[in-house]
């Protein structure tokens, strides 16, 4: 321990105490894949925190500059690997945008439907391993296990559990597959029960609401300044949610609402998860009774070249709001691209919020604002 | 979107092109905390494109002047009033030579990691602004590779020696 | 089965109740023999204890969590755990180059010590009780808070940050859940009228202590959970926070014992309630030492129904529940208990 | 510090001989145990570094409970696994970390590259950071491929590790090959 004490002061009582370095991650169970905090700790209580990120920084963006515009769509997916079928969306609209392809209505609904159905396995997988930060197993499982359902749904279309390639340019790669709309509505009815029993055994916990409740609290005025959107967004008590408030695609079609919960701690965070879940079943099960018929997918040619121009598309992702620049010369191969991350831009609020917070805190602090190493890094 | 030109009336030092608002990257502070002034705005992103002298500049609507060879750098503010959820764009270009900027930390904390990610991958230094050192790429990493004079490193199958205990041990 | 069980039980205690005056040992030599024995018997009570609870604890897990659980290594996965101590066994040591060498290696020893005096002490029947001591609850306790010096010693040694801080969170959760356990227990002693466990088990022939004192058994369970360490009180393990707490640089046959204290503990504590508040050894039909045996399995699953419900309390939280709510609760409870018990001999029994 | 374990003199890899003080059929019959148990219990590492983590951690779920086969025991501790499942895309400022992590674990350890970026970069091999194959740091035992493998598919390369393990004959094709 010798060698990284910082100095020694005196506490209130008039004993010696000395503050540590713990470096939190990159491989620690609750940091939710390689992301690492440098924490300067007083005993349990934290005293400063310094985000370390890069740890997964793959540098896709340079490489988009290596690859033609529809050869870098399935790298998208790879960025918030949590939500992959949602991913490619707003880089997508960017390449409609530059090259002035209009999208078929039926894939609109097709991109909604597995946007939507991606994004509850996306919050599922989130409030499952935040409880499982609170080593609550069983809790976990169940909410796999209604995350298990949405990914049969999701492969029967995309034919992938994680990774889906599944939104390209001009479209979806392929239509629903037969038969597959009154299995998903039946699916939908059983994730919904699953969703249920896992709200009652978590949600109301008293031990649950003690480690979360009042923690951390983000209230609207910093979340603005500090950037961060979506969910955790709305939980601060600003209920801003691109789908309702500048609809893209043909979400301005769907009744539906959006939550808004108005303390910021974690557990508005968490819960607002719950809730948006229950609202994005909603939207799923809209967009397949509205589910029009006609062609998936518009006609691009296979060397595709966008007029010279620049595009910058925002969608509202799984973990907030997600931006694509996307520059285009002319040639077959993007200029530039660049993706604003939603996760990159929530982690900035951890060092102002953690000074304060014990362990624990900061452990169910990092897990509630719920970010996606790959998203951050890229 | 509140109409542009309306904001560009009230920012003496920016002028309308292409839909967004060009403003010499030295009074960056002073524009976007005038921006901030005007209430229900967040800086939403900070995009920077190389455009090396030659290329081709290209915008959505229009062409911007040919610069010789300069970064193009934009911030994205977000214009969150009740309505109009959409992006203001305030672009100024940089020089290849003097790729400088002020930051805006103190206007938007939101600021902090976007540039240092700006930093990292572009090189683009922002002055006045503490600890901006890199934040995704290794410490001991050379060159910002997003620039286009960016040589990509060599690589074999092994990985580069440039590893050491420092690195190991997590040390930055 | 059961008579076969106990016949076989008897003939081995014939045997050993033969063997020392066969062998014409003296006075003293037969006291060690004795204490010998009843060692070996707790050593491989506590192993396949062990070997059991684990695999409960496995399978149960499974149950709760809507899957199987172990099931490939012997019939119904009964072997995995045999199978996973031999490969710990075989598994390198480290001893981390900075670590405090002797203080490192005993604590291991010290945690599997301790829960094999547990077992020494427990009344798992009338005549197998293998050490009858007049104050054997003090006992028990005071050598069950050993446990503390063992995990503060290798949160100490290890020389990482995250076991040390496991360490000092044990030790301050352990010491501060025995206060309201300990008063849990005087309302019981002062019931029962005796500190030995045989005894205390036996003054429950009318009615089982659980009855007359439940509010004692929710204090007790409670802070069994604490001191065993068992979620929601898992504090020292707390994998999300301090990646495996005082245990993090024990590998190997090191942390396989930490693995078997912690477990044997959980078996010595469920039967020291079980003597408590469900009256030990006694109940119908069956030999007594089976119905203590089951006794204590059944009050060992109502534990890890818990533990695998619940999460991680807060660790002030945990402290403020303890000395807000439950001493001030054990407290009233004593006397209540007690004023209770003056009231019970001034009208009733003297009206007897 | 270069790091070659394509190198067979380095540490690590196949040649090395067992110091051990029973030699001869003791020993071996001893191994052959030791080996049976270990493939029967193969605690892996918490350690999941990119996409392919999301599908280990579903391999843990109730869906595919990995828990039937004994390899449930995710252990935060490096000191207490056996394996390493490396999940997910080495990038070179991992990949130190990665070694010391493989370093802590004690023997016997084994090696599962997890997905086509462990296994050679996958689709970012031509990326300026991202490591060429986590083989290139640490020996590994068993591929998985996949952009992610599925759960079954991870699930069947642990036993292809226990497989390799009760029949030590295929090690001997690993360390030929």
């Amino acid at each position: 321990m010798g060698d990284n004490l910082d100095g020694a002061n005196l506490n209130s009582d008039g004993f010696e105490t000395q503050e540590f370095i713990l470096n939190l991650g990159p491989q620690h169970p609750s940091t939710h894949g390689v992301y690492r905090a440098r924490l300067i700790m007083d005993g349990e209580t934290v005293v400063s925190a310094e985000n370390k990120v890069g740890y997964l920084h793959r540098g896709m963006e340079k490489m988009a500059e290596g690859l033609t515009f529809s050869q870098f769509t399935p790298y998208t997916s790879r960025f918030d690997y949590c939500a992959g079928a949602l991913q490619p969306w707003a880089y997508v609209i960017a390449l409609e945008k530059l090259g002035g392809i209009v999208v078929p209505e039926r894939a609109e609904y097709i991109r909604v439907i597995t946007g939507e159905l991606n994004r509850i396995s996306s919050h599922l997988l989130m409030v499952a391993s935040m409880v499982l930060d609170f080593s609550a197993i069983t809790a976990w499982t169940y909410a796999f296990n209604a995350r298990e359902g949405v990914l049969d749904l999701l492969e029967a279309v995309t034919g992938s559990r994680l990774l889906m390639h599944y939104m390209v340019n001009g479209g979806v790669w392929a239509d629903l597959p037969e038969g597959w709309v009154p299995k998903a509505e039946a699916e939908l009815d059983r994730i919904i029960a699953r969703l249920d029993d896992f709200d009652m055994l978590v949600s109301g916990n008293e031990i649950f609401l003690g480690r979360t409740k009042g923690i951390a609290p983000i209230n609207s005025e910093e979340a603005i300044e500090f950037g961060l959107t979506g969910a955790n967004l709305r939980a601060s008590g600003r209920g801003l949610d691109l789908r309702r408030d500048s609809p893209y695609s043909v979400y301005d079609r769907f009744d539906f609402e959006v939550p808004v919960l108005h303390n910021g701690d974690c557990w508005d965070r968490y819960y607002i998860r719950i809730m948006e879940t229950r609202e994005s079943i909603k939207i799923v099960r809209q967009a397949l009774k509205q589910l029009p018929g006609g062609d998936w997918r518009a006609k691009v040619a296979k060397v595709w070249k966008p007029a010279a121009g620049e595009a910058y598309t925002m969608i509202e992702a799984a973990r907030g709001v997600q931006a694509y620049h996307v520059v285009s010369d002319g040639t077959a191969k993007p200029y530039r691209v660049h993706m604003r991350s939603p996760s990159f831009c929530n982690i900035g609020v951890i060092p102002e919020k953690a000074p304060g917070l014990t362990l624990q805190d900061f452990i169910s602090f990092i897990a509630s604002l719920d970010f996606v190493l790959g998203d951050i890094d890229r | 979107m509140r109409d542009i030109n309306k904001i560009a009336a009230v920012l003496p030092k920016a002028e309308v092109r292409d839909g967004a608002l060009v403003i010499q990257a030295s009074e960056a502070v002073e524009v976007l905390a005038a921006v901030k002034a005007l209430g229900g705005f967040a800086l939403f992103d900070i995009t920077c494109v190389d455009r090396p002298a030659g290329t081709p500049p290209a915008s959505a609507e229009g062409a911007v002047p040919a610069y010789p060879a300069c970064f193009e750098l934009a911030w994205r503010i977000w214009d969150l009033s009740e309505g109009s959820k959409d992006i203001l764009t305030i672009r100024s270009f940089i020089d290849h030579d003097r790729a400088e900027a002020p930051s805006v930390m103190a206007v938007w904390k939101s600021a902090d990691m976007l540039e240092r990610e700006v930093w990292d991958l572009m090189g683009i230094r922002f002055t006045g602004r503490p600890h901006l050192e890199r934040v995704l790429n290794r410490a001991d990493f050379e060159g910002h590779p997003l620039r286009k004079d960016f040589v990509m490193p060599k690589r074999d199958r092994f990985p580069p020696a440039s590893w050491d205990k420092k690195a190991a041990e997590g040390g930055q | 089965m059961t008579e076969f069980l106990t016949t076989v039980f008897n003939l081995i205690q014939g045997i050993l109740g033969v063997a020392p005056t066969t062998l014409a040992l003296a006075l003293p030599w037969m006291d060690i023999f004795w204490a010998f024995v009843y060692f070996v018997g707790a050593v491989i009570l506590l192993i396949i204890n062990v070997i059991m609870l684990i695999w409960i604890e496995r399978r149960a897990a499974g149950f709760f969590q809507e899957r199987v659980g172990p099931n490939r290594v012997g019939p119904f996965g009964l072997l995995q755990t045999v199978n996973d101590t031999i490969k710990l066994l075989g598994k390198e040591w480290i001893m981390p180059a900075s670590a405090d060498r002797m203080v490192f290696l005993i604590a291991p020893l010290l945690v599997v010590t301790v829960a094999v005096t547990m077992y020494g002490l427990l009344p798992y029947g009338p005549g197998i009780t293998p050490v009858t001591l007049n104050v054997g609850i003090l006992f028990f306790l005071a050598v069950s808070s050993t446990n503390t010096i063992a995990v503060l010693m290798a949160g100490w040694g290890s020389n990482n940050k995250y076991s040390l801080l496991g360490g000092m969170r044990t030790v301050a959760q352990i010491i501060s859940y025995e206060i309201p356990m300990a008063l849990s227990i005087i309302g019981i002693v002062m019931l029962s009228g005796s500190l030995d466990l045989g005894e205390i088990a036996r003054s429950q022939s009318h009615v089982w202590y659980v009855f007359i004192q439940p509010v004692a058994f929710v204090i007790f369970t409670i802070s069994a959970l604490a001191e065993l360490t068992k979620s929601p009180f898992d504090m020292t393990e707390a994998e999300q926070e301090f990646v495996a707490g005082y245990h993090t640089e024990y590998s190997g046959i090191r942390f396989t014992l930490f693995f078997m204290g912690e477990y044997a503990n959980l078996f010595s504590m469920a039967a020291l309630g079980v003597v408590l508040f469900f009256g030990g050894a006694s109940g119908p039909w069956l030999p007594p030492w089976m119905w203590f045996i089951g006794k204590t399995y059944v009050f060992i699953l109502f534990l890890l129904w818990i533990r695998w419900t619940f999460l991680r309390i807060r660790v002030d939280k945990m402290m403020k529940f303890n000395w807000k709510f439950l001493i001030p609760v054990a407290l009233a409870n004593l006397l209540v208990t007690g004023v209770g018990i003056k009231l019970w001999q001034h009208f009733v029994e003297r009206s007897i | 510090m270069e790091l070659n374990h394509n190198d067979p003199s380095a540490p690590g890899h196949g040649s090395k001989e067992p110091t051990t003080l029973i030699k001869g059929p003791l020993h071996d019959g001893i191994e052959a145990v030791l080996d049976f148990c270990r493939g029967n219990s193969l605690w892996p590492v918490t350690f999941g570094l990119a996409c392919c983590a999301i599908e280990m951690m579903s391999a843990g779920g109730a869906r595919y409970d990995l828990s039937r086969f004994g390899y449930e025991v995710f252990r935060p501790s490096p000191r207490q696994a056996d394996l390493m499942i490396v999940a997910g895309t080495v990038t070179d400022k991992m990949a130190p970390l990665l070694k010391t992590i493989y370093d802590q674990m004690p023997e016997p350890k084994y090696v599962l590259a997890m997905g086509g970026c462990a296994i050679c970069g996958g689709p970012f091999t031509d990326s300026y950071s991202v490591v060429q194959g986590v083989d290139t740091i640490v020996p590994v035992d068993v591929y998985v491929p996949g952009c992610p493998p599925r759960p079954e598919a991870l699930i069947d390369g642990i036993l292809k590790i226990r497989a390799m393990l009760r029949h030590p004959e295929l090690r001997e094709v690993r360390f030929n090959a």
